[in-house]
């Protein structure tokens, strides 16, 4: 039990050791979890959009899959070459 | 910026990276922290505290890598308008504010036994400082803007400005420290730290580093989610 | 590709993520004039601005005597001379003033300053400092701006905004005059300018295609 | 160069005939370097060893109050776009326009620092390095607080966001400003803290209007 508690004791300077881990830990998880949550939120608000207006878009039928010929195209800055993988 | 640029590709490759850099990120800080906080020696002069570096070094170098890779994501996306890029630094920008924030904090710490006080206006500590202010603009210039397209050109320039100024603002600071103050605590450890120190200090930089690729690409995903679901509520008020 | 005249091809425009038009062209030969109608938020000012090179063309291209306008926006912006809804008077200076630093820009403009002042009868206002005129006089000053400029083209944003009907005359005379001289003339207008017949550009109507978005792959 | 010439003239009387303009910031100089003994107290030895920094703060943030003046006015009736369609490159109105601002916002303060140098004892042979590093330091305030100005200049409310944007790199012209003016004091030669400032002036005169022309074309659009 004392190894422990001189673990935890960090030779006296517990007071710094720890808040400092502890500040890391908090902000980091903090942040990885807003961060998937916010992910999560977005995906499905999009499948739910998705799956509310699928008569409008979903019949139209586009070749090759992906984007239109034209929404494709606009994917192109100057020259209107397609290229459809960012 | 495109409106209709297929991020297929990159979905590809990050939903074969996420599990690995997640992965990576657990087993690297189990072992950074195991080595870090037990299998490693106590400083004669600091004591335990020294073991605070783990943390305020690799996070220091985290702030100023993201920085770097903001200007860099910044720059390709203001010459070669890649409509990804903008989303990454965006994305990128909070979490390199984040180990901004924990590395001042823990400087902070580490320095209160020997200082006296919390806060001492050391070099290295006021160059994070001023850096986290840098993020803090980049981040609020993203959500001045309404428009999100002008919003990442405008984040872009301020990232490459703030990114030219970091080394004179290094430099400048440094030298102004050097004139008020001459020696500070920190630069004890630079030069002969011993390697039963360097392995820990490497194994947090690496875990650090997972946790940074975990993150961006949940943050990415969500801004291309949001991207499409805002072209997709306009083309429902235009259709 | 048209040598002479201003040309548009398959032109669309993205402000910023909504799809303002597409696939809009359009051709002027010297002399020629062209008018933008259609509702509010159809594109007419993007257009205007996108000839103007304020705005990039999301796809297509502007091209003027054979050459994209792109290539060389310097000599673009020397030959043209732009109207937008806002007219750039400074209210502290007075109405010779505020055309004396328009003019001072391009070269030869003070000669003919005085000339533009009394197209649009400014010249008794010259000494009125800008705070004191009304809508329709600040408007004319705005057009007496184009013609200090030695600019082919002409780009008018709604030129008529607050204008009586003397200076809705002038401005027909002064369009005339420049496109008897060989000038271009691209307006977006819904007042009869007395242009006679002159082709329309008419945008958003149809509506265009509502925007696409790609399935989530 | 006429049209570059007209620019600068144009700017410059607008701001002396709108009256309150070139004068307010020489009247925040003095009110924010009144305010030090104030607060700090009025004993001489304290003043004269802060007066340097002082004074480079308050020019600072003098400057920096009168930057939304560069382009906001112009933005807003339209002469912005106009100087952007002009014969003139962009990069250079916006370099007419930030020496139209140093001569307005950043000389005026030159002018009233001795005076002021005088309320707060700085030491007389702090005050020619003084004099000359404000010659050299504040023209770089007004190119490197140009970007922020652009970027901020269609923003409904960008004065914070602008004093965020730009206070971080105003951080080694404040160094060396004050440095070289402490050093004068101290009797040991300032002229490296000097050829400092006029190395970052310089950096600044090539790449600001870059970076602020390319903000406001991304405005203009």
């Amino acid at each position: 039990m004392t190894a422990l508690r001189a673990f935890f004791s960090m030779g006296g300077y517990a007071a710094y050791v720890w808040p400092a881990f502890a500040t890391a830990a908090v902000v980091l998880s903090v942040l990885l979890l807003a961060s998937r949550r916010r992910w999560r939120a977005n995906a499905a608000a999009l499948a739910s959009l998705q799956a509310a207006r699928p008569g409008r878009r979903g019949t139209r039928a586009t070749p090759g899959g992906g984007a239109t010929p034209v929404a494709a195209s606009l994917a192109g800055d100057t020259a209107p070459a397609v290229h459809r993988d960012a | 910026m495109h409106r209709f640029a297929n991020p297929a590709r990159f979905l590809r490759i990050t939903d074969a990276v996420l599990p690995w850099s997640a992965a990576l990120t657990i087993v690297l800080l189990a072992l950074g922290l195991y080595y870090g906080l037990w299998a490693s020696p106590v400083d004669y002069q600091q004591g335990a505290t020294v073991r605070i570096m783990y943390i305020h070094v690799p996070a220091a170098w985290m702030g100023m890598m993201i920085y770097s890779l903001m200007a860099i994501a910044s720059a390709v996306a203001l010459i070669w308008r890649h409509p990804l890029a903008d989303l990454i630094a965006k994305a990128a920008a909070p979490i390199g504010a984040s180990f901004t924030f924990i590395c001042l904090v823990s400087g902070s710490l580490w320095g209160a036994p020997t200082w006296g006080t919390w806060w001492v206006w050391d070099a290295r500590l006021t160059s994070v400082l001023i850096l986290f202010f840098l993020y803090l603009g980049y981040i609020a210039i993203w959500q001045a803007f309404d428009d999100p397209t002008r919003a990442a050109r405008a984040a872009a320039i301020v990232a490459l400005v703030g990114f030219v100024n970091i080394p004179i603002i290094k430099f400048s600071v440094d030298w102004w420290n050097t004139l008020h103050q001459g020696e500070s605590l920190f630069t004890g450890h630079g030069s002969e730290i011993d390697p039963t120190m360097l392995r820990p200090l490497i194994l947090m930089a690496l875990a650090f580093t997972a946790y940074f690729i975990t993150v961006l690409i949940y943050r990415v995903r969500a801004e291309i989610i949001a991207r499409k679901l805002r072209v997709l509520r306009l083309s429902a008020i235009e259709g | 590709m048209p040598q002479t005249g201003f040309a548009g091809e398959s032109l669309s425009c993205l402000r910023g993520e909504r799809l303002v038009f597409r696939e809009v062209s359009f051709h002027l030969e010297p002399g020629g004039a062209l008018l933008l109608e259609g509702p509010n938020g159809s594109g007419k000012s993007s257009l205007l601005r996108l000839c103007a090179g304020l705005l990039k063309p999301a796809e297509g291209r502007l091209v003027y005597k054979g050459r994209d306008i792109a290539q060389d926006p310097e000599a673009h912006r020397a030959r043209l001379a732009y109207v937008g809804h806002l007219d750039a008077v400074k209210a502290v200076f007075t109405v010779a003033e505020n055309l004396a630093f328009w003019a001072a820009l391009v070269p030869g403009g003070a000669g003919r300053a005085q000339a533009a002042l009394e197209r649009f009868e400014l010249d008794h206002l010259a000494e009125v400092p800008g705070r004191f005129l009304s809508a329709g006089q600040r408007r004319r000053l705005a057009l007496a701006r184009i013609l200090v400029q030695p600019a082919d083209l002409w780009l008018l944003d709604e030129p008529t905004n607050s204008l009586d009907r003397a200076a809705c005359e002038a401005l027909t005379a002064a369009i005339a005059t420049h496109r008897s001289g060989g000038g271009l003339v691209v307006a977006a207008t819904h007042v009869d300018l007395g242009l006679g017949t002159v082709p329309v550009l008419r945008l958003g109507s149809p509506a265009p295609a509502p925007a696409v978005a790609p399935e989530v792959s | 160069m006429s049209a570059f010439s007209a620019l600068i003239a144009r700017d410059v009387r607008l701001a002396f005939r709108q009256g309150s303009a070139a004068t307010l910031s020489v009247m925040f100089f003095f009110l924010a370097v009144m305010l030090f003994p104030l607060g700090v107290g009025p004993e001489a030895a304290i003043l004269a060893r802060i007066a340097s920094g002082v004074l480079w703060v308050a020019a600072l943030l003098s400057v920096l109050l009168s930057l939304d003046r560069l382009f906001q006015a112009d933005y807003e009736d339209g002469s912005l776009e106009l100087l952007a369609l002009s014969g003139l490159p962009l990069e250079l109105t916006v370099l007419a326009k930030c020496l139209a601002h140093w001569l307005t916002a950043g000389l005026p303060l030159i002018i009233a620092a001795p005076v002021l140098a005088l309320l707060l004892d700085l030491p007389a042979k702090g005050l020619a390095a003084l004099l000359l590093a404000m010659a050299l330091g504040t023209p770089s305030l007004s190119l490197i607080g140009a970007i922020g100005a652009a970027l901020t200049v269609s923003l409904r409310r960008g004065g914070v966001l602008l004093s965020l944007l730009v206070l971080p790199l105003y951080i080694p012209v404040l160094i060396f400003g004050v440095a070289a003016v402490e050093a004068a004091i101290a009797g040991l030669p300032s002229i490296s803290h000097l050829l400092i400032l006029a190395a970052i002036a310089l950096a600044a005169l090539v790449l600001c209007p870059l970076a602020a022309a390319a903000a406001l074309r991304l405005s203009l659009e």
